[in-house]
């Protein structure tokens, strides 16, 4: 592409990433204002502006101790998810039949069901078994989250040339030691996509963790709820709080995104 | 390959089919249950057979929360996938800060819909209606007031927060189009736009399958933004499938109902969007 | 120990309404040194991929040490491979590539890294080890994927077309490599080429296909001098065998685009007690049979045609004359002192002891 | 599913009782005042769950209950959750706070004739107004006794906006339905069951008899509020415009004090003040009810049935509960005994006098929020009605027939 | 008409210190038909996916009719080409894949249909229009890549390797076709083999490349009989060259590996005058120069050795006597008549008028 053109594409995209960035700009210039000044004017810069917030916010959440829960429970679930789908996927397509196309629908469809149908019958179920803690949780992610990456990585994975599973066969690696030193490397850029979706579906997960976690288990979102009570909605805090819990994910992006590298099969067959 | 007997493929599945089976299946199976029955969210006391699914069909707001909703569906499975496709090339070009952007359309997703909602309410209402006075445009101001705006509301809610969801997905799969293929076409004297249409948009069929089955099937389900920006309100104009079946549950304790509603709506939403995957799937090749 | 026995293999791809390898028959000592020729899409790699495991056998047992293999996994079989589309991890470097299959089965990393280095030496490719096989050239590839199969010791290498990418110079030096590991391990080596040179200089026996199924199978200089039928007549030995439409009366072989040749004594005896006599049949004379020194002229007087030149290629030491006579297409390989330009009309003498004679129906070998 | 009988909470002696509760703005004093029982009490401890956010608290406390994780004390918000927990709640009729219950507060928790719920506290609602609006218009805010006299005042105030410095003299939240389904129609429609949510809430049908005076009501509000009112939500109403003089009064209630003094609190503590709204035959009687009654879960072991409703009565009862129930909470007590202490906030100090003077109508209200009717017939029929897209008869003639066919079904 | 320069290209790829390809500097003349030959790894694929537009050049200018294309994109540059690793479009058909170029530029669809089929008939590719490249063998695949270059009326046909893994027949047709194809359309043919065949056979010029510098341009007979340095004289000619170190003494070149042989007076006046008389140098001479046959021996009584073969190669016409004279191996190509076995104490001749000489330190030709 021609220069000229790249400086278009890229005049355009700031503009447009710039619109995409408002509500950003809302949730943190508000951030810094005092509850009267993000009523008095919800899209100006903050006059007086404030770091209480951040300072109060901070401790209502416990922030410290939800952080640690919601990173646990977040690490541990995209962890397990990352591995159960890519081995599922790989079986899945790695196998050409009925069944397989049947389980793959099988678990397609699960994506499909309303989580409020569930929710009552599922948490009597793992109460009964009394599961209803940070390990329970991460199963319970682990059933939900684990059909879109299956179906995201069966996608890639038919990219992946049959090719390097007959080689590493021929050199007597068994079908784990294929999957996990072949097929799962060569995932990778689509891990780092699963895990950011999952991270971010899980960080961010309020209803399932507030049927699920006892107090002491609370993570940041179940904290940051009791800023919105029925009536009083404690803005200020709460857009303080936002901030400071979407960093660590932003931080993970902008890391993890430098993974998504092109060309991983690049050299592999002729 | 993997064989159907081997034991292998089923090791494989094992942890997600158990975990599904038991976060998804059985509840469901439970659920489905219950929809024969007069539950209450706690106990019931009869089985009623089909009652719930005949008042079902002869309830107006369930079958106006289906019309709206699939209206939504259907712009915003468009729209989601041209624009999350089209920020997903615009991205993958290599200009400087394209990586910079990538970050700022995604960060929509950094955030829960619930708090979403609640901030675009601020831009519709208040956002919106100081540049319509500034620009004098009256189209821009009552937002959310009316079915129209409140449709639209949704829409463009949606489309701010998925759009850069639907990105992702679609880079992580054009990042995977072997580089020589795209050389040959370039070769072959095929513009960019060839390119596209011919190579790269077939090479990445399955992330089309999926993006396309997501986009259908989180139209279907939205609830938190819809919850958080109008509130099925007014009148229940804007109220959705999803939210009208948590509303049957929560507001009236009608579970039983509620859960009527959930399997005829996953009944037609699993029609629509595995008919659709099936339909992409053939098209799809294996390299 | 090891022998290998194909019993009757038949293979059909899903999909395909015909058989890719049909009737295949094959028993292999152990030890030996087997070459795989045949036209492309004759079914060399498919019988190659039936062998290693990765293709179901349609029909037939494939034996090692007299077990029936068809439903042993690969891994479990104990064979190298070198894919003919390489086939290499393009997450790993050219060293794990080389080291994944010792690796695999916990081989002492130390001596890993020598056999690896070692073999890299052999190949040229010291100085690539820690790249990734996207950042090379499609010869060191290639090289990669040999190196692969080499540093292992299998109980069978298969190796399908693994220098077809390397220059002349290397491919020889490849060649003496294989020939050595193949003596040094004592294995059975499956060796697929199109390289006539390498079928005829490395193979104990060479196993000619086509269209799915073995046509012979012999030493190579069985092939070359003893073909049973004219697809391998015309198929070993570059250039290929001039063929000519004749008919056979009177001891001599004749046709109206300007054949007409005095056949040996012996040679005609036993054509006509095969009753040919009279008949239409092929006859084939290789390139390097066919000269045009005055010498010859005078050896074989009764064996001599006139030909044109129509275009004609110095090699070095020899030159080829791309000729016709009458309307058939015919090349002669000469000693480039008798170089003659396109256009000459040439007289060329025929070395009809080397003649071979197929039949015109069956195509197989008469003589 | 329902298996938590059995299991004890108790161990090493100390009785573990646990509360989940749906006020979460209440979350922190909750946590506090059970830290100071548990220091006074050493063989209890407490744990507090509060709810918030957009999560209903009924299905949390059925999900908490069906999986085996029931609390001791829950909250019920009305007669219809009163019938829906029936097998959880515990006899509460002996209890010290029970007996100390102000006339009335219990009549919607009655179930076969036992006290089976504790309100948390009684509350109340009019127009909170802006007194230095009013003082600069000229208008003594306690002298609006009548509609007539509301309306006279409105008009003078709406002619006055720019120099009062308001957007409007009503801040009409048309989005947040339940302000009109709830408080505004209680008003209309508690004569018709005197006032009593358990009557309400068993009725066959529906009068509705004052309804032209709701729409009067209604018209003047959405008539002289700041537009669009189906934009304005609680938010909007209470924190952006009210508690930033942006309006000259709100129809809203005690509750809105914390929201209020959030925002600006030398505002709440001397600008704002609450006067009843106008509704003839009960002029001058401000609607004072309670909308949620703890319980206790009867399928606890006694002893921590026990240990729960202690808890309870010293909350409510005891010197120090009493403190931290009016101090602590702002909650204004449904109890007797607290005569010598003081509201904390002007608003609480409102409803506390009329309690105290006796000037109150009850809320029937709680008889329907719990019901389908509330939400899927009362709340968007007056929605349309507000959005000028149904009339005011065709309105009230939904929502009538809507009750009779909810409750013959 | 199309000329082509690459002016003093040089190519570093990403995370490499060495360039791929230095001071590459050639003039292309219209409708020449330009062969790239060289080791492997020598930067010859660099080299073409520089002219195709698909690397960035890292300096130096590369021109099309005197125009600059460094920073042209290469849709637009109306190029062909073979890829050496095909680089099929794997969604499509093979049909589709040989069209794709044609329905790029809008051509008309009958005659599209027409050239496709036309080029699958040459490419024997007719019954397999309708399959998709996975379904295909190495070959087949290969020869789809080809035809998606063929069936287009480009500018420049780049091909790279493009008969690697076709058997011998095959290649023969292939080479003809290209070699028709050429003359047709009469552009600008560059194309990279490893076949010395084809090398020889099909260039007007050659480009000789080693270590991504080109050591040598110029016709097929030049680069065969007067190659400048001693890389092009072992890299042209298989088997290659030997070389032997020697010292030259008295019109005697010498070594006390039993070399002592005669130069040719003319040679030796050379020799002598550029000051080599009592120097080290290296002789080489081509395997097809050493002979074993008798009259050899009375032709060349003075330049005769005795050589111990090792391992002796019967290719039909002729034998290869890989052979060690005291600790220097070398090849010779003798008629089959003359086969040794291999132990075999040998005496032979060598062509010293065929001899070429060159500089210890500088490796160039010195005669
Ligand atoms: N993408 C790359 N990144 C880094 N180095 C590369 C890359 N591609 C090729 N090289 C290196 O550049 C050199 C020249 O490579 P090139 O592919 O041009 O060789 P070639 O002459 O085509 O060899 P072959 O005959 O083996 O195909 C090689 O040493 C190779 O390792
Ligand atoms: N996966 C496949 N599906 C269907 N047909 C196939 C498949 N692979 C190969 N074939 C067909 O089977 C036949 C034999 O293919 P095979 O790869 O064995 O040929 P080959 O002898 O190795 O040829 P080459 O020398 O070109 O590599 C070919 O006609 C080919 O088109
Ligand atoms: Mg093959
Ligand atoms: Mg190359």
């Amino acid at each position: 592409m021609s220069k000229k053109s790249k400086s278009v594409l890229g005049i355009f995209g700031i503009l447009l990433g710039i619109i995409w960035l408002f509500p950003f700009y809302l949730i943190v210039t508000n951030s810094f204002k005092t509850p009267k000044g993000i009523f008095a004017s919800v899209l100006s810069l903050p006059v007086h502006s404030t770091t209480d917030n951040y300072v109060n916010s901070f401790k209502a959440l416990d922030f410290m101790a939800s952080l640690t829960h919601s990173l646990i429970i977040t690490v541990a679930a995209v962890l397990i998810i990352i591995l159960g789908a890519a081995m599922g996927a790989y079986a899945l397509q790695r196998n050409k039949s009925k069944l397989s196309g049947g389980l793959l629908l099988l678990f397609i469809s699960a994506m499909l069901i309303p989580f409020q149908s569930v929710m009552i019958p599922l948490t009597a179920n793992f109460g009964s078994v009394h599961f209803l803690n940070m390990w329970g949780l991460v199963i319970m992610y682990l059933g939900f989250q684990s059909s879109l990456s299956i179906f995201l990585y069966q996608g890639t994975l038919s990219s992946i040339p049959l090719a390097m599973d007959e080689a590493a066969e021929m050199e007597g690696a068994s079908r784990w030691q294929i999957f996990y030193k072949v097929i799962f490397p060569m995932l990778s850029p689509m891990t780092v996509t699963v895990a950011i979706l999952n991270i971010i579906a899980i960080w961010n997960d309020y209803l399932l963790p507030s049927l699920v976690l006892p107090q002491t288990q609370y993570t940041i979102p179940l904290q940051m709820f009791n800023f919105f009570g029925q009536y009083t909605k404690q803005w200020h805090l709460a857009l303080a709080g936002i901030t400071i819990s979407i960093l660590p994910v932003i931080i993970f992006y902008l890391i993890a995104q430098k993974w998504i590298i092109k060309g991983v099969t690049d050299g592999a067959v002729k | 390959m993997m064989k159907n007997r081997s034991l292998s493929f089923w090791l494989f599945l094992t942890p997600t089919l158990v975990a599904l089976a038991l976060v998804v299946f059985i509840p469901v199976l439970e659920g489905l249950f219950y929809s024969f029955t007069n539950w209450d969210g706690l106990t019931y006391t009869k089985m009623v057979g089909f009652q719930n699914y005949i008042q079902l069909f002869h309830d107006k707001a369930f079958i106006n929360a289906f019309w709206f909703t699939v209206g939504f569906v259907i712009v915003t499975v468009i729209l989601l996938n041209v624009i999350g496709l089209g920020l997903a090339l615009l991205v993958t070009q290599k200009f400087k800060g394209s990586n910079f952007l990538r970050t700022v359309f995604f960060m929509p997703n950094m955030i829960g819909g619930l708090i979403l909602g609640f901030i675009w309410q601020f831009i519709f209402t208040q956002g919106f209606s100081a540049l319509g006075n500034a620009l004098h445009m009256s189209w821009l101001q009552n937002w959310l007031t009316n079915e129209t705006t409140g449709f639209w509301g949704l829409v463009i809610v949606t489309v701010w927060q998925m759009a850069g969801y639907i990105m992702i997905i679609y880079i992580a799969y054009l990042q995977n189009i072997p580089n020589e293929v795209i050389e040959a076409a370039e070769i072959d004297g095929a513009s960019a736009w060839q390119r596209f249409t011919k190579i790269t948009f077939p090479m990445i069929a399955p992330a089309f399958t999926v993006c396309m089955f997501l986009t259908l099937s989180n139209g279907f389900k939205i609830y938190d933004q819809n919850l958080s920006l109008t509130n099925g309100g007014p009148y229940h104009s804007t109220q959705m499938l999803a939210m009208d079946i948590v509303n049957t549950a929560y507001n009236s304790s009608n579970f039983a109902l509620s859960e009527a509603k959930a399997m005829i709506f996953f009944v037609i939403v699993a029609a629509i969007s595995l008919l659709q995957v099936l339909y992409n799937r053939k098209r799809e090749v294996d390299l | 120990m090891v022998e290998i026995n194909l019993d009757h293999i038949y293979k059909r791809y899903q999909g395909n309404t015909d058989y890719s390898v049909s009737d295949f028959n094959l028993d292999i000592k152990d030890g030996e040194f087997i070459v795989f020729v045949g036209p492309s899409g004759c079914g060399k790699s498919t019988t190659l991929r039936m062998i290693a495991g990765l293709e179901d056998i349609t029909d037939g047992d494939f034996k090692m040490e007299g077990k029936v293999m068809n439903k042993v996994a690969p891994k479990d079989r104990d064979i190298a491979m070198v894919f003919q589309n390489y086939a290499l991890y393009p997450h790993m470097t050219v060293f794990d590539n080389m080291a994944f299959g010792l690796n695999i089965r916990k081989n002492d990393k130390a001596d890993t890294k020598k056999r690896v280095e070692n073999a890299a030496k052999i190949l040229g490719l010291t100085d690539y080890l820690k790249r990734k096989p996207g950042a090379l050239s499609g010869g060191q590839r290639q090289r990669v994927a040999l190196g692969r199969a080499i540093v292992r010791d299998a109980k069978l290498f298969l190796l399908d077309e693994p220098l077809s990418n390397l220059d002349a110079k290397l491919r020889v030096q490849m060649r003496t490599e294989i020939a050595q590991l193949h003596q040094r391990l004592g294995r059975n080596f499956i060796y697929v080429t199109h390289d006539q040179v390498e079928a005829m200089t490395m193979a104990d026996r060479i196993v000619i296909m086509n269209d799915g199924k073995i046509q012979q199978v012999g030493s190579p200089y069985d092939l070359y001098n003893k073909p049973v039928n004219k697809f391998v007549a015309g198929f070993i030995g570059s250039p290929a065998m001039n063929f000519f439409d004749v008919t056979l009366a009177d001891g001599r072989i004749t046709n109206d685009e300007g054949i007409n040749l005095a056949v040996p004594e012996g040679q005609y005896k036993i054509l006509k007690d095969k009753g040919y006599e009279g008949k239409k049949l092929t006859f084939g004379i290789r390139p390097e049979d066919i000269h045009a020194e005055e010498v010859a002229m005078q050896a074989f007087p009764d064996a001599t045609i006139n030909a044109k030149v129509q275009v004609s290629e110095l090699l070095g030491s020899e030159s080829m004359l791309y000729s016709k006579l009458g309307d058939t297409d015919f090349i002669a390989k000469v000693n480039s002192r008798d170089y003659h330009e396109p256009g000459a009309e040439v007289k060329m003498a025929i070395e009809m002891t080397k003649a071979h004679y197929f039949d015109d129906d069956t195509e197989a070998t008469i003589l | 599913a329902c298996s938590s009988s059995g299991s004890s909470s108790s161990s090493g002696g100390k009785t573990k009782i646990t509360i989940l509760q749906g006020k979460v703005e209440n979350n922190k004093q909750f946590k506090q005042i059970a830290k100071q029982y548990e220091k006074t009490h050493k063989n209890v401890t407490i744990e507090v769950t509060s709810i918030g956010g957009g999560t209903d608290y009924d299905p949390v406390l059925k999900t908490r209950i069906s999986s085996g994780n029931s609390p001791t004390i829950f909250s019920l918000a009305g007669p219809a959750d009163v019938k829906q927990f029936k097998a959880y709640e515990a006899d509460l009729s002996n209890t010290k706070t029970a007996k100390a219950a102000q006339p009335g507060v219990l009549s919607a928790v009655k179930s076969d004739g036992k006290t089976v719920g504790l309100p948390f506290n009684v509350e109340g609602y009019g127009f909170v107004y802006n007194k230095k609006v009013f003082e600069k218009a000229g208008i003594d805010p306690q002298s609006l006794t009548t509609v007539d006299k509301l309306q006279a005042a409105v008009q003078q105030l709406d002619a006055q906006k720019d120099q009062l410095g308001i957007k409007g003299v009503f801040a009409l939240p048309g989005k947040e339905a339940w302000i009109m389904s709830d408080h505004l129609l209680n008003l209309y429609l508690a004569q018709d069951y005197n006032g009593n949510a358990q009557t309400l809430y068993k009725s066959k049908s529906m009068k509705f008899s004052k309804n032209a005076d709701m729409k009067t009501m209604l018209d003047l509000q959405k008539k002289y509020s700041i537009k669009p009112v189906m934009q304005m939500d609680y938010s909007a109403q209470v924190n952006q415009y009210f508690s930033q003089g942006k309006t000259a009064m709100i129809q809203q209630g005690d509750w809105i004090y914390p929201t209020v003094e959030g925002i600006d609190k030398t505002f709440a503590q001397n600008d704002i003040g609450m006067i009843p709204i106008p509704v003839p035959g009960e002029e001058g009687k401000l609607p004072v009810g309670t909308s949620l009654y703890w319980a206790v879960n009867k399928r606890k072991d006694a002893k921590e049935q026990k240990a729960a409703k202690d808890f309870l009565d010293w909350l409510y009862t005891s010197k120090e509960g009493k403190k931290a129930v009016v101090n602590k909470l702002h909650y204004v007590p449904a109890y007797k005994g607290y005569d010598n202490l003081k509201m904390s906030d002007p608003l609480t100090s409102v409803v506390y006098d009329y309690e105290q003077k006796g000037q109150t109508t009850g809320w029937a209200f709680p008889g329907y929020t719990g019901t389908a009717w509330d939400p899927d017939v009362a709340q968007p029929n007056l929605q349309k009605y507000l959005s000028g897209k149904q009339s005011w008869d065709k309105t009230v003639k939904n929502m009538t027939d809507g009750w009779a066919k909810q409750q013959n079904k």
